[in-house]
């Protein structure tokens, strides 16, 4: 039964198993002290979600709060805290945890033939850590919010807010932990726990990309978990790190949390790069174009991701020898992510595409990371981001990479890999509308606030000059895009969760697609496989040896 | 706090304002007294954050006249979205105009509350009177009580002689903080000033400058040439 | 109750359903200590980085400051880190060969040594208690031109010192139970791993405190 | 990684244990002594030397797998980036210092 499957599907009616992870036990604490990857990642699913919602539901409040330039549905102060908890929510509850922690802990055994991760423990202590995160996150949330900004710059953070700002940096000190474990989880798993024959060059490209994800949550996380005890240091204690009156400089905070937080939006955004690849293979039945390439340039984002996060920094009076260096490093990170982007569009070309709801996702994925990813390359050179840093087109920058990419990615795998995750189909016919929905929702919200941000409205702004007329027509348009965006949200919501309860039996493998997580049964059985794979082709094996 | 302070070189100062010639590199030496602001004039694609502890610098070169958007581009705080003003460009002939004080247009009590705040009297005098020196609302016309313990109705003299030989007459109360304006106000610049704080006595408070909050971030700037 | 006498590793008690051998599991266990090291590294990476750059700033203030510490102390404190480093080797070769009395001994000096150090540590907490020199409010420094750099020193030091101390605390805890277990005989040579992962964990604290006694005691 | 384990011998480790107090006394007592700009080298390369001592003997890294060798040297990699970078834009400042005071 490890034998390699061929693309013929298998005609007779799909079935479920009668025993399988879902079902093996039963009752909350089964659930709740679960060791099974399977059962985490469905912990994950469960509560990242509602962070989503959460976030998704302040973002909803900036939208509505800009539709007119007055600074009239909400207090500068309130509107202050809902981009605050917007980006909180979304960076360190959303994002970051949502393809690793739940698409990857699911797969990344499956992939490699593993029963589970190798410390089944941690990732459950991991869970806690988020969710104990998560609480003190939204302690600081009730108890009056905060008002930082999600980058917590000092003096501000540590000298002037007077809000929740050390609940908040513990609640994310806390999440970052969860983080550096179920990074470290990773990499020792895919160093240890591979099935016979499964070597390094037949890693599945999503394996290749969570690898490199965790050496960035391993390297980064940690400085960043410091650097916000630091600010709770001085916050506290009044201990001098950043704030001039103690005889700290402010600078060296951003220096700090970038030094992390530019390596974390490529913990955020090569998960998804890993999703693309594993779509857009299965559903052009044809190998990744140059899989080697694609494998290394995740490791080369990982690394070079480290050597850029300056460009952050370039009107805090950067010194112009530094600025010329991270904005020329920043250039050199295009090359790997350029590479990833031609590959897959090689992959297309002359395959048999078929045009299913994943595969909507990561084409929409492929066009909104390029034009995200290229508009960060103008941010990088030091010229334009003088004036554009911290306008409106930073804000368009980031959420094209952020939602048309990384959210996009993890919707389109949440879909692919849904009928594993839970043995049920999903209605395709509503899920190509909700994906439509989705894209046309985006650009109209995102696309105006790159034309806002080159006339120059600064971010994190509660109100705008009345007199700049096409700036509250813009931010209309965005507003819009924002409600239709919404509804494309929710639409998934709403058939998946029917869909597992009323789908259709999936069946092993729904998509015909190749790799050792379909050829298991979905659900998987507790232990993933009856018995332990042996792999013996490469990745990607569609339609070999022909073109 | 949330407000942009400028002082040019010849000792000029004007709040959430920026004059500057046209055709002139101007340069500015920026610094914050609280938290990290930005200075950014979008139209000159130009911005430099205000760093508490540091002297930062930017220079720009205006070529054409108008008013231009001034926005605080770095999150500050509540009113953030409000520390905004305007640059104004001016042909060189009428910002040497401006520099001393001979403002072309407006009726004499907006010129005199724009003088107000480009000398930087709303420093220290704020309306609700927790400046350095007393509020100036409603003075005119009334009786003040000096230092010296005789008190002396404030008529166009004693405000004039108040701000040419702040000395003179002492208000009671306060510390000889006022600097003498005289030679630094043309006589035009002295009348509309005078009007102006006559006018405060009877326009509603809090329309004017003096209602603004302590200052903040400090711009110098510095026309070269 | 478990021993070292399960010769076939497979059916060893101690290993884990997931894991096919005894052997992949331990490596398993002992990649997972060393990349949980690495982020240890970066994680007071950020306090040294801080320290370089005010160093770099406030030369004379930090100079003047590491005055106030009593080297002697550092030294004492050094030789007794090191010596439990010693200890903790020598546990983990007792370990590996299956000599039962001398590992539960060499945990315990281990322990023994580790909580020395911490008496000391407390020792000098105290005595800048006394002296003012806690950065905050009640902040003093003898030389007022050198106030700022000095109270970022002992703000560096109080959190380098006590992030240090704090994995000295959680250190002893985990130690606690494996000397139970170890008194108890549950590892043998074939399976050692919580004695050889704590050791890294105990012999990394080391690490940094052989950092942080030349940067902030000798100047 | 190997299974036959490395152990070593209890001389070894007593060895170690007295170069590295040799070290300590060692760089107490070029603290005392003003070497100008030197002192700080010197007290950093017998850091660093005895870091390696026990990193490469207490912790068996000299016999470990190639694996590990690498893993432990990145995190001291990434560090180093940390440093240079952030040394690269302040001591190429001109506005050197935190500036007023
Ligand atoms: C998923 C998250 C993510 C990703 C992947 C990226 C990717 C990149 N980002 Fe972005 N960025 C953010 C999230 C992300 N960013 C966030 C959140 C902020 C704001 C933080 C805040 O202040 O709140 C930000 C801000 C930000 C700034 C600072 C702006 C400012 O505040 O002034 C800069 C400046 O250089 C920048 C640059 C880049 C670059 C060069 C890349 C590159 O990695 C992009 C590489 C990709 C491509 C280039 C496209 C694909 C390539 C091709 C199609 C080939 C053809 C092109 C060429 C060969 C040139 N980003
Ligand atoms: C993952 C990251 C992420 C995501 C997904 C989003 C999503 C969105 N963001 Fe966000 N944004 C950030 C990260 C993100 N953002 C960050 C980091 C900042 C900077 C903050 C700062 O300055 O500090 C920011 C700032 C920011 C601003 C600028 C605020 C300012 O500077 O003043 C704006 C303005 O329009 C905005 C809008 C939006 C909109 C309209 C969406 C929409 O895509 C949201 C649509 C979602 C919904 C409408 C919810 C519907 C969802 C469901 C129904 C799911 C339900 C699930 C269950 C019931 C289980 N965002
Ligand atoms: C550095 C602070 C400072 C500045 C700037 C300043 N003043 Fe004053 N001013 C004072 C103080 C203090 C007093 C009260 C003591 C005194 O009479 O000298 C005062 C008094 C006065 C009075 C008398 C008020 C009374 O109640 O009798 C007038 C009028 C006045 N100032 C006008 C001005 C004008 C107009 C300007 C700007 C062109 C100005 N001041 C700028 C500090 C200042
Ligand atoms: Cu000042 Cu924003
Ligand atoms: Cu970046």
């Amino acid at each position: 039964m490890h034998d390699v499957r061929t693309l013929e599907h298998d005609s007779s009616a799909p079935t479920t198993p009668d025993v399988h992870y879902l079902n093996a036990t039963h009752g909350a604490l089964s659930w709740f002290f679960t060791k099974d990857h399977k059962r985490i990642a469905l912990l994950y699913l469960y509560s990242v979600s509602a962070f989503f919602l959460v976030g998704g539901i302040f973002a909803m409040l900036i939208r509505l709060e800009l539709a007119t330039p007055q600074g009239d549905l909400l207090s500068a102060e309130t509107y202050n805290k809902v981009f605050t908890a917007h980006g909180v929510v979304m960076v360190f509850f959303f994002l970051i945890p949502s393809i690793p922690a739940i698409l990857g802990n699911f797969l990344v055994p499956l992939m490699i033939g593993a029963k589970d991760l190798a410390f089944p423990r941690i990732n459950l202590a991991s869970w806690y850590l988020y969710m104990a995160g998560g609480l003190f996150g939204i302690a600081a949330l009730v108890s009056g919010g905060v008002d930082t900004g999600w980058t917590f710059y000092t003096p501000y953070s540590t000298a002037a807010s007077n809000t929740h700002v050390v609940l908040t940096a513990v609640g994310a000190f806390i999440a970052g932990f969860s983080s550096i474990f179920t990074g470290l989880n990773f990499i020792v798993t895919i160093h240890t726990m591979r099935a016979p024959g499964m070597t390094w060059d037949r890693l599945p490209l999503f394996i290749w990309s969570h690898y490199a994800t965790s050496l960035i949550m391993m390297l980064g996380t940690p400085v960043v978990a410091v650097t916000l005890m630091m600010l709770v240091l001085e916050r506290t204690l009044k201990f001098g790190f950043f704030n001039p009156d103690l005889g700290g400089d402010p600078v060296l905070f951003q220096h700090l949390f970038w030094f992390y937080s530019h390596p974390a939006v490529y913990i955020m955004v090569l998960p998804g790069m890993g999703v693309i690849s594993e779509i857009i293979a299965a559903f052009s039945r044809k190998p990744v174009f140059g899989y080697k390439m694609v494998a290394m340039a995740s490791l080369g984002i990982a690394l070079i991701g480290f050597l850029v996060w300056g460009h952050h920094m370039f009107t805090t009076s950067q010194s112009t020898l530094a600025a010329v260096t991270f904005s020329f490093l920043s250039f050199l990170v295009a090359i790997p992510s350029a590479i990833k982007v031609f590959n897959w569009t090689a992959t297309l070309y002359r395959g048999s595409v078929l045009l299913a709801s994943p595969m909507l996702y990561a084409l929409g994925f492929i066009g909104l990371f390029t034009i995200g990813g290229l508009t960060g390359l103008f941010l990088a050179a030091i010229g334009l981001d003088i004036h554009m840093h911290d306008t409106y087109f930073v804000v368009a920058h980031f959420h094209y990479v952020m939602v048309g990419g990384t959210l996009l990615a993890y919707l389109g795998g949440i879909h692919y890999w849904w009928p594993k995750i839970t043995g049920k189909l999903y209605s395709e016919p509503w899920a190509k509308t909700a994906a439509v929905i989705v894209f046309v929702g985006f650009n109209l919200t995102f696309f105006p606030q790159f034309v806002l941000g080159y006339m120059g409205m600064p971010r994190r702004y509660h109100a705008y000059p009345t007199e700049e007329l096409s700036w509250q027509v813009l931010n209309i348009l965005s507003s819009a895009g924002a409600s239709i965006l919404g509804m494309g949200f929710i639409l998934p919501v709403i058939y998946l969760t029917w869909s597992a309860f009323r789908g259709r039996p999936a069946g092993p493998n729904p998509w015909g697609a190749f790799g050792l997580e379909w050829e298991t049964t979905s659900p998987p059985p507790t232990a993933n496989f009856e018995v332990t794979p042996i792999v013996t082709k490469p990745a990607y094996y569609y339609a070999p040896e022909e073109h | 706090r949330w407000m942009w302070k400028a002082q040019h070189l010849t000792g000029h100062r004007e709040i959430n304002q920026l004059h500057v010639p046209v055709g002139t590199p101007v340069k500015l030496l920026i610094s914050s007294e609280d938290v990290i602001h930005s200075y950014y004039i979008p139209a000159f694609r130009q911005k430099m954050d205000a760093v508490p502890g540091k002297t930062t610098t930017m220079w720009f070169e205006a070529s054409k006249p108008g008013t231009y958007q001034l926005f605080c581009a770095e999150y500050c705080g509540t009113q953030h979205s409000g520390m905004i003003g305007k640059v104004v460009a001016m042909e060189p002939r009428e910002y040497q105009q401006w520099l001393s004080g001979g403002a072309p247009a407006g009726t004499l009590t907006s010129t005199g509350e724009q003088q107000f705040s480009t000398l930087g009297c709303a420093t220290c005098h704020q309306a609700d009177g927790k400046g350095r020196g007393p509020s100036l609302v409603g003075i005119a016309g009334k009786a003040q009580q000096l230092a010296n313990g005789t008190s002396v109705i404030a008529d166009e003299a004693y405000i004039r002689e108040s701000i040419l030989n702040p000395t003179a007459k002492m208000v009671q109360g306060y510390a000889p903080l006022m600097p003498t304006y005289q030679g630094q106000i043309s006589e035009e610049g002295l009348a509309s000033l005078i009007a102006y704080i006559k006018s405060l006595g009877t326009s509603t408070p809090g329309s004017g400058p003096a209602g603004t909050t302590a200052p903040d971030a400090a711009a110098a700037t510095a026309p070269t040439h | 109750m478990a021993n070292g006498s399960h010769a076939h590793a497979a059916h060893h008690p101690m290993l884990q359903h997931h894991f096919d051998t005894l052997e992949q599991q331990q490596n398993a266990s002992l990649l997972g200590m060393w990349m949980f090291l690495v982020t240890e590294v970066l994680f007071f990476g950020g306090l040294f980085m801080a320290y370089i750059l005010y160093r770099w700033l406030y030369n004379a203030s930090f100079h003047e400051a590491s005055h106030e510490l009593n080297v002697w102390l550092g030294l004492f404190n050094t030789a007794v880190l090191i010596g439990s480093s010693l200890t903790m080797a020598l546990a983990v070769r007792a370990s590996k060969t299956g000599e039962k009395s001398q590992l539960v001994l060499f945990l315990i000096l281990t322990l023994v040594l580790g909580g020395i150090f911490l008496g000391v540590k407390v020792v000098e907490y105290a005595e800048k208690f006394t002296h003012h020199l806690v950065p905050g409010e009640h902040f003093a420094f003898h030389d007022a031109a050198l106030k700022d750099g000095a109270q970022i020193y002992f703000s560096l030091y109080f959190a380098m010192t006590g992030l240090h101390a704090t994995h000295m605390i959680l250190g002893g805890l985990v130690l606690l139970p494996i000397i139970v277990m170890a008194q108890r005989g549950w590892f043998s040579p074939e399976w050692y791993t919580p004695i050889e992962l704590f050791g890294l964990y105990w012999h990394f604290v080391d690490i940094v405190w052989i950092f942080l006694f030349p940067l902030l005691y000798l100047m | 990684m190997s299974h036959q384990h490395h152990i070593p011998t209890k001389a070894s480790l007593f060895a170690v244990f007295g170069a590295l107090m040799v070290l300590t006394v060692l760089t107490v007592l070029v603290s005392r002594v003003n070497l100008g700009y030197l002192n700080l080298p010197v007290a950093l390369a017998v850091a660093v030397t005895k870091a390696l001592l026990v990193i490469l003997l207490f912790m068996e890294v000299k016999y470990s797998p190639k694996l590990v060798q690498v893993t432990a040297a990145a995190g001291f990699l990434f560090f180093g980036i940390m440093i240079l970078y952030t040394m690269t834009d302040y001591l190429s400042r001109n506005m050197i210092g935190v500036a007023g005071r």
